[in-house]
This record gives structure tokens, sequence and C-alpha cells, in this order.
């Protein structure tokens, strides 16, 4: 579905370029969901960012970074690199094939818009549907996401609603046109436990529904324990290991990850254990 | 919601009184007697005293002040010495000249502002951005009197696009207009360099927000994620800008209009000082007030509009 | 009203990352000491004496007599700009002095106590909602020309503004945590004022000078023209650009002069807030 | 670069930045008949538009011979005429004054004019609540009588050679009872034309009289303009865009030699009876010495000052008296521009030293400009002289004229003929000379023309030689209009604009 190969961003800093990825490979297959874990500064943010084409414009990038076409039945699958797209084949891509979810979701909503009309502008950006058409579109994201009371929720501004309730419609967004490839830059970690664990859950549920990738970032190792398939461990801007999540959690190559378990609290660690995957997780 | 507003009123109840005394006591001590001013300089004590009678200036202070007061609320602004004639008249007169000019200026000051602001932080560094800030800091630091000057030299008497100066009145509107256009642009030019100062510097800080990079993930264009996202939430400090522009236009337009020779209501307010027209100042004064007043509050009301984290204070 | 608050200028950066706004500065700051060094020279020496009249010379070109050539009454142009700087830039600072000063103390205290508040921000309304040029023609009139006036009459109109710059800064400031931590700690208002809100707002308030500043020689210009400014022979780029008006065709430079001397003068001071604002504001140091 | 761009009425000219360099005008309706529209340019508003009840000059530049007559006109020349009174005889003694008036004449309301509505206006002028601003020159009115409605007999408390000459002045011009009390927006008149409206800060319009009683003088305007222009660069502006016909009194006389090059207009400078005259506080140090009067007389170079403040335009004057006032005397001779003369006879007086005084400046241009100069050529004689801006009117009239709070002052006396102010007491000068007030009171009453003027005369050199006051110059009337206009007065005996006899050639 994509396949990062050799991807190196670096910054023009006081003393030459500073490296902020350097030389990551990784692929995410169809339905798969990938974890990316690693101390905040370790470049896993802007790996999401370069797959999506939103880099800083003084962002010098090298490598590839593939995307598998819609797979139209009959046409052969046509694989194109993201970083060699021009603005306009981006715009395309964005929120069609790939959904991105961030991080503050205090922030990250227009303060000045609905949620509805946040929603349906993703919506109308890609099909010629009408205004009431994409709002009832909204209204069922939004209860597709698990929303109470949606019919208010749609009308209500971002400053009206909770930190969880605010992720949720950022899902909505990202979801709006049934992406591919959906990525989670630490989507929970600006909210409370309980409010983590419906996160989750809906996020988990999402991917076993519609059958899409996910790319999970995160600095907790019980959200990346929890929810995905194999992981990417990133340290200082290097890829450190790979592989399938248990095997990496329960027999880490890496000193670095070996570390970063250890900093966990003993009972986190005590329950990563054995902890058995979540029934939701589904089959792969 | 209520209890807010009638607060509100009282503040203004409250700045409005504290203007009239402020204004009334500043015309008390200014030197001069009104009625030498008309008599001149071969007038016997006599006939100023006669006339500083038929002014009732020969009231005491208070009771002028009372009777000037008592007028305002109901709505009689008193006679002018020189003209003889309700004052209430002769505001109403020039502020036909004055608001659709400062309206004239002000739109012409965001209609330059708006859109160079916005580009230069689109790009910040660019080209545009060099443009934007050169014209700010050149805009503001032109006095708009030299201008207004300049304006006439080569477009009204060079090119005769336009009149030089004067007002026909509103009996033909069309003539009017264009007699209003290069005053306004005078007084619009050094306004909106400021604003478009004030515009770049907000629109950047948004532009680092979050949320506009969300839009751009829902595949929003650049300039979609511009205008649509990122301007919407950079108004309030330009809005706040524009609230304290339109307030020195009223007042500060005195020197346009001389140049352009407009019977507005700063050359009212000159003419009538230079005249010792009491009654005429004061109550030009408290109409500029009013005026300022309302701007202010049509500003609160604009964020409102415009910022909906706002609206549950308002 | 903290929007106000937030009135940065444009930030230069130069290619090699230079520390955000020091553009700004070096330039503000070159081109303001330059008008100082002139100004302050202008005292010990101008190329002629400023207020002597060759009538038989006037409206000569430049270099035809002198560098920036004579004026209507033929004194020497360029010898009236520098003592005129001296004038102008006098006038401007001691305005400031008066507005900064009152200002900023009506603004503290407005932020400081509720019922100081209502009171000072009903005065700021009151001056704020006088027209300012007619309030100064009033001022001119009762004090008579002058200089005194002219500072009195630029300084008055600005107290409102740094009312509301401090006011609104402050504000932010009372409520941030730490100063929860001072007043745990015992501390009266006063001292907190002094301790805390004042050097969080200082940045804010240098710009809010510096951009006064290039405000209040625009307005003395304005007040000059009105014939309000300060008496002669004291040359001053108001006067000076209010007496070129009528000779605007015969002797352009008369005009242009004061006019490019102004626009300088206040390019620098501008351009040095812009410097000071990204220099001092903590918050813009990151954003940018 | 010159743009030539057609536009029906205006002739677009040279660009700003050149010199204006004239074409001559492409109006269309060269060959039709002659316009009757007239657009005139003045620099100040009145405050009002009646000349009976306020001082400013500019009310009479308006409205005196075009909308108020009097019972005499003063003429171009500054000579006395028959107007509403078509002619009258003087008793020997010279105290009754008995006029015939002209029949037939209404007021533009409709109310007859006759030897009643005379009485009236002069009585109102002389009534003890009258605020005429000239009420003392009338006070030698005694009586005044209406036998019949044809005849008006006045009888005087002493003898006045002046008389007539002040009956002509826009002060004493005649007003009926119904509109008195509106005239200061709504003038009613007898003369040519009709006050149309008003619109305040921009412009007064006047409409031809149909019944306008003098058939003799015919009236070529149906309309006329009046439009306040206050910015001098904007004035020239308005001229050249052909937005103004004429501009009896420009304000700006740098600007005035760019129309004097310009064929497309007649230029030519005249003279008013602005006399600018800088006062000296006599009654106090060290004004009350006549030495220093001389000396400070002798410190000021007058052809260099006219040229410094009004760009060389105007007359010097060494009396309180103008070049065309009859029986003009040149007496700038008397104490010529000599600065080493004028340092010594300081020293004689006691100032060696130097001397310093304060000098309250209004903020006209000419009077700041002469102030200025008047500086530095003090000091080049060590004089310090500090200059106190002081607005005019108010402040100045208060402080100068009612507080006599001065040092020295600079001011234009408007008033024709008005050398006799030096006589009054109490008066700004605080000047008291015994002689010359028995000389001019002998010239008031002189009732020939000869003796009076050789008065006069005489009058002249008293001032001249004591130098109450420094006599500086005579305003220039900078007048300036469309060269295809005549009728136009070249000189201005009394503040004024008769537009009777002003009408355009094609």
């Amino acid at each position: 579905m994509l396949a990062i190969r050799n991807l190196s961003i670096a910054f023009p800093g006081p003393d030459g370029p500073v490296r902020v990825v350097d030389d990551v490979s990784v692929e995410v297959g169809r339905g798969e969901s990938l974890g990316i874990v690693g101390e905040s500064g370790s470049g896993k943010s802007m790996l999401s960012l370069a797959t999506i084409g939103l880099l800083p414009k003084s962002a010098r990038t090298s490598g590839e970074i593939l995307l598998e076409s819609k797979d139209i039945p009959g046409k052969d699958i046509l694989v194109r690199n993201i970083l060699a797209m021009g603005e306009h084949e981006l715009c395309g891509l964005r929120g069609r094939r790939i959904g991105m979810i961030f991080q503050e979701p205090m922030t990250a909503l227009n303060p000045a818009m609905t949620a509805g009309q946040q929603i349906a502008e993703g919506i109308r950006l890609h099909r010629r549907i009408g205004r009431a058409e994409a709002r009832a579109e909204a209204l069922r994201l939004l209860d597709r996401v698990r929303i109470p009371d949606p019919s208010r929720r749609i009308d209500s501004y971002p400053h009206e609603m909770s930190g969880g309730q605010r992720q949720r419609v950022g899902i909505a967004i990202a979801l709006a046109l049934k992406p591919d490839l959906l990525i989670a830059d630490e989507p929970t970690t600006a909210l409370d436990v309980t409010v983590q664990k419906e996160i989750l859950d809906i996020l988990d549920e999402l991917v076993a529904d519609l059958g899409l990738s996910l790319i999970l970032i995160s600095h907790d190792l019980g959200v990346i324990a929890r929810s995905t398939d194999r992981t990417l461990v990133m340290c200082r801007g290097r890829a450190v290991e790979a592989g399938p999540t248990e095997t990496v959690l329960r027999h880490p190559t890496a000193q670095y990850t070996r570390d970063l378990i250890a900093a966990l609290p003993r009972r986190a660690r005590a329950g990563l254990g054995d902890q058995p995957r979540l029934a939701a997780g589904g089959t792969r | 919601m209520l209890r807010h507003l009638l607060r509100r009123a009282a503040g203004f109840a409250v700045t409005f009184l504290l203007i009239s005394i402020l204004v009334f006591c500043m015309m008390e001590i200014v030197p001069g007697d009104p009625a030498s001013a008309m008599l001149g300089t071969s007038a016997t004590p006599e006939t100023l005293a006669a006339l500083r009678a038929q002014m009732g200036l020969d009231a005491p202070a208070a009771i002028r002040y009372l009777r000037w007061l008592g007028g305002l609320m109901t709505g009689s602004m008193g006679l002018s010495y020189t003209y003889g004639v309700p004052v209430g008249g002769l505001i109403l007169e020039r502020l036909a000249v004055t608001l659709p000019l400062t309206g004239l200026a002000v739109l012409l000051a965001v209609g330059i502002a708006l859109p160079l602001g916005v580009t230069a932080a689109a790009r910040p560094g660019g080209v545009a951005d060099g443009a934007a800030t050169l014209y700010a800091q050149a805009g503001i630091a032109v006095p708009n009197f030299w201008i207004g000057l300049m304006l006439i030299m080569v477009v009204a008497l060079g090119l005769g696009w336009l009149p030089a100066g004067g007002f026909p009145g509103w009996g033909e509107p069309a003539a009017a207009l264009r007699a209003l256009l290069l005053p306004a642009l005078a007084l619009a030019i050094p306004q909106s360099a400021v604003l478009t100062r004030v515009t770049r510097a907000s629109v950047v800080e948004v532009m680092n927000e979050d949320f506009v990079r969300t839009a751009r993930a829902k595949g929003a264009s650049v300039s979609r994620a511009l205008w649509r996202h990122a301007v919407p939430n950079a108004l309030v400090p330009v809005i706040t800008m524009l609230g304290l522009q339109i307030s020195f236009l009223i007042g500060g337009a005195v020197l346009v209009e001389n140049v352009f020779t407009l019977p507005g209501m700063g050359r009212l307010a000159w003419q009538a000082l230079a005249q010792r027209d009491l009654i005429v100042i004061q109550n030009v004064v408290m109409v500029f007030a009013t005026i300022v007043i309302a701007v202010n509050l049509g500003v609160d009301l604009l964020y409102t509009v415009v910022d909906p984290r706002l609206r549950r204070r308002a | 009203m903290t929007a106000l608050a937030k009135l940065p200028g444009p930030v230069l950066r130069l290619r090699r990352g230079w520390r955000p706004g020091s553009a700004a500065l070096l330039i503000g700051g070159i081109l303001t000491a330059c008008l100082v060094g002139i100004a302050l020279t202008s005292l010990v020496w101008t190329p002629e004496d400023p207020a002597r009249m060759r009538i038989l010379q006037k409206l000569k070109g430049p270099l035809v007599s002198g560098l920036l050539g004579t004026d209507h009454l033929g004194r020497d142009v360029a010898s009236m700009l520098m003592r005129g700087a001296f004038n102008s830039l006098t006038t401007a600072f001691a305005a400031v002095a008066v507005g900064a000063v009152l200002g900023t103390l009506a603004g503290v205290a407005a932020a400081a106590g509720s019922k100081f508040d209502a009171v000072l921000m009903r005065i700021c309304d009151a001056l704020f909602a006088l027209p300012p040029i007619l309030s100064a023609i009033m001022l001119g009139a009762l004090l008579g020309p002058g200089a005194l006036t002219a500072i009195v009459a630029i300084g008055v109109f600005m107290i409102p503004v740094f009312a509301r710059v401090t006011r609104g800064a402050a504000m932010q400031i009372w409520a941030r945590e730490y100063i929860m931590a001072a007043r745990m700690a015992g501390k009266g208002t006063a001292r907190i004022t002094v301790e805390h809100v004042l050097p969080n707002i200082a940045g804010q308030i240098i710009v809010q000078v510096t951009i006064q500043l290039a405000m209040a020689i625009l307005t003395e210009a304005g007040l000059s023209f009105l014939g309000l400014g300060l008496p002669p022979p004291a040359p001053t780029w108001g006067r000076m650009l209010a007496e070129s008006q009528t000779y605007l065709l015969q002797a352009p430079h008369l005009a242009l002069a004061p006019g490019l001397a102004i626009a300088v003068a206040v390019l620098g001071l501008n351009l040095l807030g812009d410097g000071l604002a990204a220099r001092l504001d903590p918050r813009r140091r990151q954003a940018s | 670069m010159v743009l030539l761009t057609r536009s029906s009425r205006r002739h677009i000219l040279a660009s700003a930045l050149l010199a204006a360099l004239a074409l001559p005008g492409l109006s269309g309706g060269a060959w039709a008949a002659p316009r009757t529209d007239l657009v005139v340019g003045m620099p100040v508003e009145p405050p009002g538009l009646d000349p009976t009840s306020a001082a400013p000059t500019v009310i009479g530049q308006v409205v005196w011979q075009n909308v108020f007559q009097g019972l005499t006109r003063i003429d171009r020349d500054g000579k006395v005429q028959p107007q509403l009174a078509k002619s009258w005889t003087i008793s020997p003694d010279g105290l009754t004054y008995t006029f015939a008036l002209q029949p037939g004449v209404k007021f533009h309301n409709g109310e007859a004019f006759n030897a009643e509505t005379a009485k009236f206006a002069l009585d109102a002028i002389r009534a003890p609540g009258s605020v005429n601003p000239q009420k003392a020159l009338y006070a030698v009115i005694a009586d005044v009588k209406a036998p019949d409605p044809q005849t008006l007999v006045l009888t005087l408390a002493k003898p006045s050679g002046n008389l007539l000459f002040w009956l002509g002045q826009p002060a004493a011009v005649m007003v009926e009872p119904k509109s008195r009390d509106g005239l200061k927006t709504n003038p009613v008149g007898t003369g040519p034309f009709r006050f149309a409206s008003w619109r305040k800060g921009d412009r007064v319009e006047l409409t031809r009289s149909p019944d306008y009683w003098d058939t003799a003088r015919k009236v070529h305007l149906d309309r006329v303009t009046f439009r306040f222009i206050g910015d001098p660069q904007a004035a020239a502006a308005a001229l050249r865009a052909g937005d103004v016909d004429a501009f009896p009194l420009l304000p700006a006389p740098e600007l005035y030699a760019a129309f004097q090059k310009d064929k497309a207009f007649t230029a030519e400078p005249g003279l008013t009876e602005m006399k600018v005259v800088a006062g000296m506080n006599n009654a106090a140090k060290p004004f009350s010495d006549k030495r220093v009067r001389q000396a400070l007389m002798m410190a000021v170079d007058r052809k260099l000052l006219i040229e410094g403040a009004y760009s060389g335009y105007g007359a010097a004057i060494g009396s309180h008296y103008t070049p065309n006032d009859p029986g003009y005397k040149d007496l700038t001779g008397v104490y010529p521009y000599d600065p080493k003369k004028a340092k010594a006879l300081l020293a004689e007086a006691g100032y060696a030293k130097g001397l310093t005084f304060s000098f309250k400046s209004p903020q006209m241009a000419y009077a700041t400009r002469t102030a200025e100069i008047l500086q530095a050529m003090f000091s080049e004689i060590g004089v310090t002289m500090n200059i106190v801006p002081t607005e005019f009117p108010a402040k100045w009239v208060q402080e100068v004229m009612r507080d006599r709070s001065f040092d020295m002052t600079v001011i234009a006396h408007a008033e024709p003929m008005d050398i006799a102010i030096y006589s009054n007491d109490p008066y700004y000068f605080g000047y008291k000379n015994p002689a010359f007030n028995d000389v001019v009171a002998k010239a008031a009453a002189a009732t020939d023309e000869a003796t009076r003027l050789k008065l006069y005369g005489e009058a002249q050199e008293i001032l001249a030689e004591d130098v109450p006051a420094l006599f500086l110059f005579v305003l220039p009337k900078l007048s300036v209009w469309r060269a295809k206009l005549t009728g136009f007065w070249k000189n201005e005996p009394v503040p004024s604009n008769d537009l009777t006899e002003v009408r355009w050639t094609e």
C-alpha cells in the first residue's frame, strides 16, 4: 500500500543542514496498522508530514515514498512517488487517499467554523455534491465516531466541545472521503486516560470495518502495543528496529528499544507482557 | 445579556458626560471672547456688551452649561453665534461630507491593506512581503496633507481626471463622489500602510496555527487554507486597528479638508474656533465623541461576528 | 483589547538565519543613531546659522546655494533640517515621555485594581473620544502656541493609547500562574506590579514608544501646518513642510527635504521598534 | 510632459511638476453668446452676510454693491458717488445734510425703499443696543428726519468732512425692518444681485435681480458664485482647472508670478487699503523713547522686507496712508535703511548693550513672515525680538487691543483713510500727541477737499517723523481673472468685489 524507501529529511541550520530523518525505510500493507514509536524529536512527526507532502518549504528530502494507486480491477497497480508530486496532485491525494489526525485537538480545528462545516468542507473539496448532502454525510460521520447527540454537535463551535469530542471531529474529518491510509500523529497524547481508550477503540473499529491501513505515531508503548500490527522504533531520526509489535516489545533486539521499555513504570511494563490482543483488534 | 448592555450604556453615559464637562471647561478658559472676535478692532465697549447679551454670554457659566446640556437631551443644540442658525443643521450639512469621506477612506484603506497584507504573509521574506513592508514604512512616514497635495498636482491638475478640490453637494451624486475620491485616497494611504503591517503580522501568526495544517491535510490548496481558514481568524487585531483609525480619521481630516477645500466637520470646527463660536465647537466635539463611541461599539460587535469564541461574552 | 498589544511589525530574516528581527534592529538602530547624531551636532555646528536670512538668495535650488538650497526667506535648508531634527526629536521624545509615563501608570493601575479600572478607563475613553488635531488646536489657543503646548498636545493624546496597551498586556500577566505564586508569597499589588508585571510588558511598551515617537513627529508636522508648533525662529520639520506648500511648483526641494527627513526618521524609529519587538517578545522568538 | 485632454468647460494645462505653460482656451462656447455665469474664488469665508453687524472685511467683499447698497457709494478710484441718494445739499455750517433719494427703488423682498427705511437703517446703527462694528464713525450724526418719502435730513453734532465717505462704507448699507434680523444668513438689499443660497464652508450663490432700479449701469451676469478656497495651492489649482474664473485676492504672492506669465489670465497687481504696520506700545519703556522707535525704523529695509514677506508685491509706506488714497505723500525717505545710524541712535538712547522685547504675531502669512524678517533685521543691530504667536482675532484683539499687554505687534489696518486712529484715546498704540490730534480734528471738520488733503498731508508728516508705529508696506491686491473677463477693480479703495460692471468679452 505505502512504501517509504531510504527517506532522509534535512533542514538548513546555522552551521550546515540538520538531518531530522536519516535513511528510513518502512512499508505498510493494505489493512495493516503500523506503529511508529520514539522519543519526541526522533523525527516521527516529520516522517508523517513527508508522507502527506506537508513538510515546511525549507525542508530538503531524498529517497522515495511510494503509494499504490487505487486498485481498480483490471488496471495494473501504479506506483507513484509522493515526494516528486506537484502541489496540485498532492491536493488531490490529501484527504482522498491519505487522511491525517493531529495531536492537539485544542488547536487542530478552525475556531471560527462549526464542526459540520469543517467536515463537509473536506468532502466538497474532492466530490461535487451539494451543501445539504455534504451536511448529511457529516452527520453520518459524526455518528460513526460516536459523538453524543451529533445533530446538535454538528452546529457547535470547537470551543464549545471537550477535547475528546474535538478529536472525534478530527477523526471524522480524516475519514470523510474513506482514504486508503490513515495517519494518526499522537492522537491520544493530549487526552486524559479514559478518553484515550474511547478514541483508540474508535480507531480500531474503523480500521477493522473499513479495512484502512493505519500509521499510528506515539511515544506511548501502551498505545502501540494495543493497536498496531507492526512497529517501527525511531531514535534521533534513524530507524533502530522494525517488526511485528509483539516481537519488538517482548524480544527487542535493539538496545534502544530495551531502554524504552525499561523506562516504563513497573506496573505498565508488567501489563505489556501478558496483555492479550484486544478482541476488537480483529484478525489479520 | 441585558445587564451587560445596561452596564455598557451606563459606561457611555459617564464618558459622554465627562467629555461634555471637559469641552465646556476648555471653552470657558480659552482666551479671547467671542464678541470681540466678531466685532473686530474698532468696536466700542457698549457694542461688545450688547453682542454678549445677544449671544446669552452674560449668564453665569453653570447656567449656560445646564442650558446646553438640556438642549442636547432634547435634541436642540442652540444657535451658532456667527451664523445665527441652529447648530444642528450646520453639523448635519458637514456630516454629509465627513461621514462619506471617512467611509470611502476606510473602504480604500481596507481594499489596499487586506490583499497586500495577506499576500505578503503568504510568503514571508518573498517579493510581495518586501513590497508590502516598504509600502507600509513609506505610507506611515508621509503626512496625509502632503499626499493630498501630490494627488492634486499630479492627478487633478496634471491628468485632469478628477476635480482639484471643492464639493458640488449631493445634488449631483456622481460629481460629489468624484470630488471625494482624491481626499479619501489621501486619507486612506497612511491608514492602509498601518493596516497592512497589522494584517501581515496577524496573518503570519495565524498561519503557524495547527488548524491551517489540518485544512491543508484535507486537500485544501495553499490559497484556500490562507483565505478560508487563516484570514478569518486573523481579523481581530485588524478590526481593533481599524476602530482606532476611524476615530483618528474623523478627527484628523482637518488638514485634508483644508487642502481639498471640503466643507467637512474638521473645517467647521477649525473656523468655529477661529471665530470663537463656542456653541458650535462644543457640539462638534460632542458629535465627534458620539461617532467615536459608536465606532467602538461597532468594533466590539464585529469581534463577535468574526470570532465565535467572543460570542459568549457579548 | 489584548489584540491591540500584539502590533509586531514585519520580521526581516536574512538567509543565514540571524536571530529574529535583528536586521530590522540593525537598520533601525543605524538610522536612529544618525538622526540623533545629526540632531546633537546641530547644536554645535551647522553649515550656516539656520536663522540667518539672505532674502536676495531666496528659493535657490540644492547645491546652487548651500547643500540643499535656500527657503523663501533665504535661510539655508540644510542647517534648518539639522536644527529641525533636534527640535522635532526633543518635542517628540518629551511628548512620548508624557504619554508613556502617565499612560503606563494608568494602564497598570487599571489592570491592578478594579475600582481604578472603571474610572481610569472612562477618563481614557473621554480623552480618546476627543478628536486629536482639534483638541490640539484648543490646547494651542489655551496655552498659546509654543514648545510646551506642542509637547502637551501631542503627549496627552498618547496617554489613552499607552493606557490601553499596558492595561491589555498587564491583564494578561495578572492571569498567569506565577502571579498567583507571588501573591501566595504575600507580595502586595504594588510590588507584584513592579517586580512581575512591568518587566514582562516592557517589550510591548518599548514597541509602542518607538511607534508613538514616529507618530509624534508626524503630529508635530500637522500642528506646525496649523501654526501651532514651536514658535519661530526655531526651525522644525513640520513648519518647513507647511511653509513649503505654496512653493511646490517653483521650489519642490523645499517640500522634499523635510518630507524625506520625516520619512527616514519615522522609518528608522519604526524599524527599531520592530527589531526590539522581535528581540524582546518571548513568544515571537519561537514563532519565527 | 504636456497632456491635453478635452473637457468641455475646463482648460486642462501643463503637467504639475513643470512651470504652467498656458495654451489658449479651447472652450466650445467661444463663438456663441458670451457666458453670463461667473465663479469668483475667495480665500476666506465670511462669518455672516450682514456687514452692519460684524467687522470682517470679507463680508463686504461678497455682499457690498452686489446685494447691499448705501446712500452713497465709493467708486473704483475711491471717490464718493451718488447711489440710493440721487443728490444732496450741505448747509454752509456743514451741520445739515439734505439728501434727495432715488424714487421707485424696491428691496429684494419687495419692500419699498424710502426716507422712512433710510431713517430706520441709520437709527439702527446709532441705537444704544446696536452691534454695528463702526458705530463710532456714525456717532457724529445727532438726528435723522424723514420729512417726505423722497427726502432725508441729517443734522450733525459737529462738522465732518468724511461723512459722505463713511455713508458709502459697507457698515452703512441700507436695510429694511422686516428682513433686519435674518440678514446674517439671508441678506436682503437693493443691489443688482439677489441672495440665492449659501452652503457653509463651500459657496455663496447670487442671482440677477430682475427689477434692479439702476438701469443706467447695465448688469451683464445672471448668476454669480463665490467659492471659498483657503488653501493657496488649491486656489491656484482651481483657477488652472477652470473651476474658478477669478480670484480677486490670491492669497499666496509666490504663486502670482506664474499667472502673470500665463496668457489665459489677466494678472496686474493693484493695491489694497491694508496698511501693514508694526505697532509699538508707546505708553511703556522702551518704546516711550522716540529715539528707540526711530532707530528701529532705520533698521528696517522695507524693499527687502516686501521681497521676503510678499515676494516683492505691495508698496513701501512711510506713514499711515496708502498711495491710492487722495493726498498721499511718499515719506519712506524720512528714516531710510541705515543700520549703523540705527545702532548709534540706540546707544545714544542708552541701549548700547542691546535691547530685548516680545513681539505678538498673528498667524496670517504676511504677519509671521514680517515678524521673522524684522527679527533678523533687528538682530543685526543687537536687538533681540522674541516672537509670541498670538491667534487672531480672538486672542490678539483681547491681549493687544483690550489689555494692551504687548511690546510690539504687527497687523494690517484695513479701514480706508483711517489715519485718525492715532488720535484715538484709548488705543493700542498708547500714542498721545495733541498737535497731531488737532490737525486731524481740523481735517475732519474741513468741508472743502483741498484744505482737508493739505491737513492730512501734515498729519502724515507728523506720524512719519514721530514713528508711533513702524510703517512698513501696503498689501497688494493680487487679482487674477480669465483673460476674457473685464470690469474688475484693479485697486481696492474699499474692501469689496463690485461685480456690477463685470462681464465676459466673448
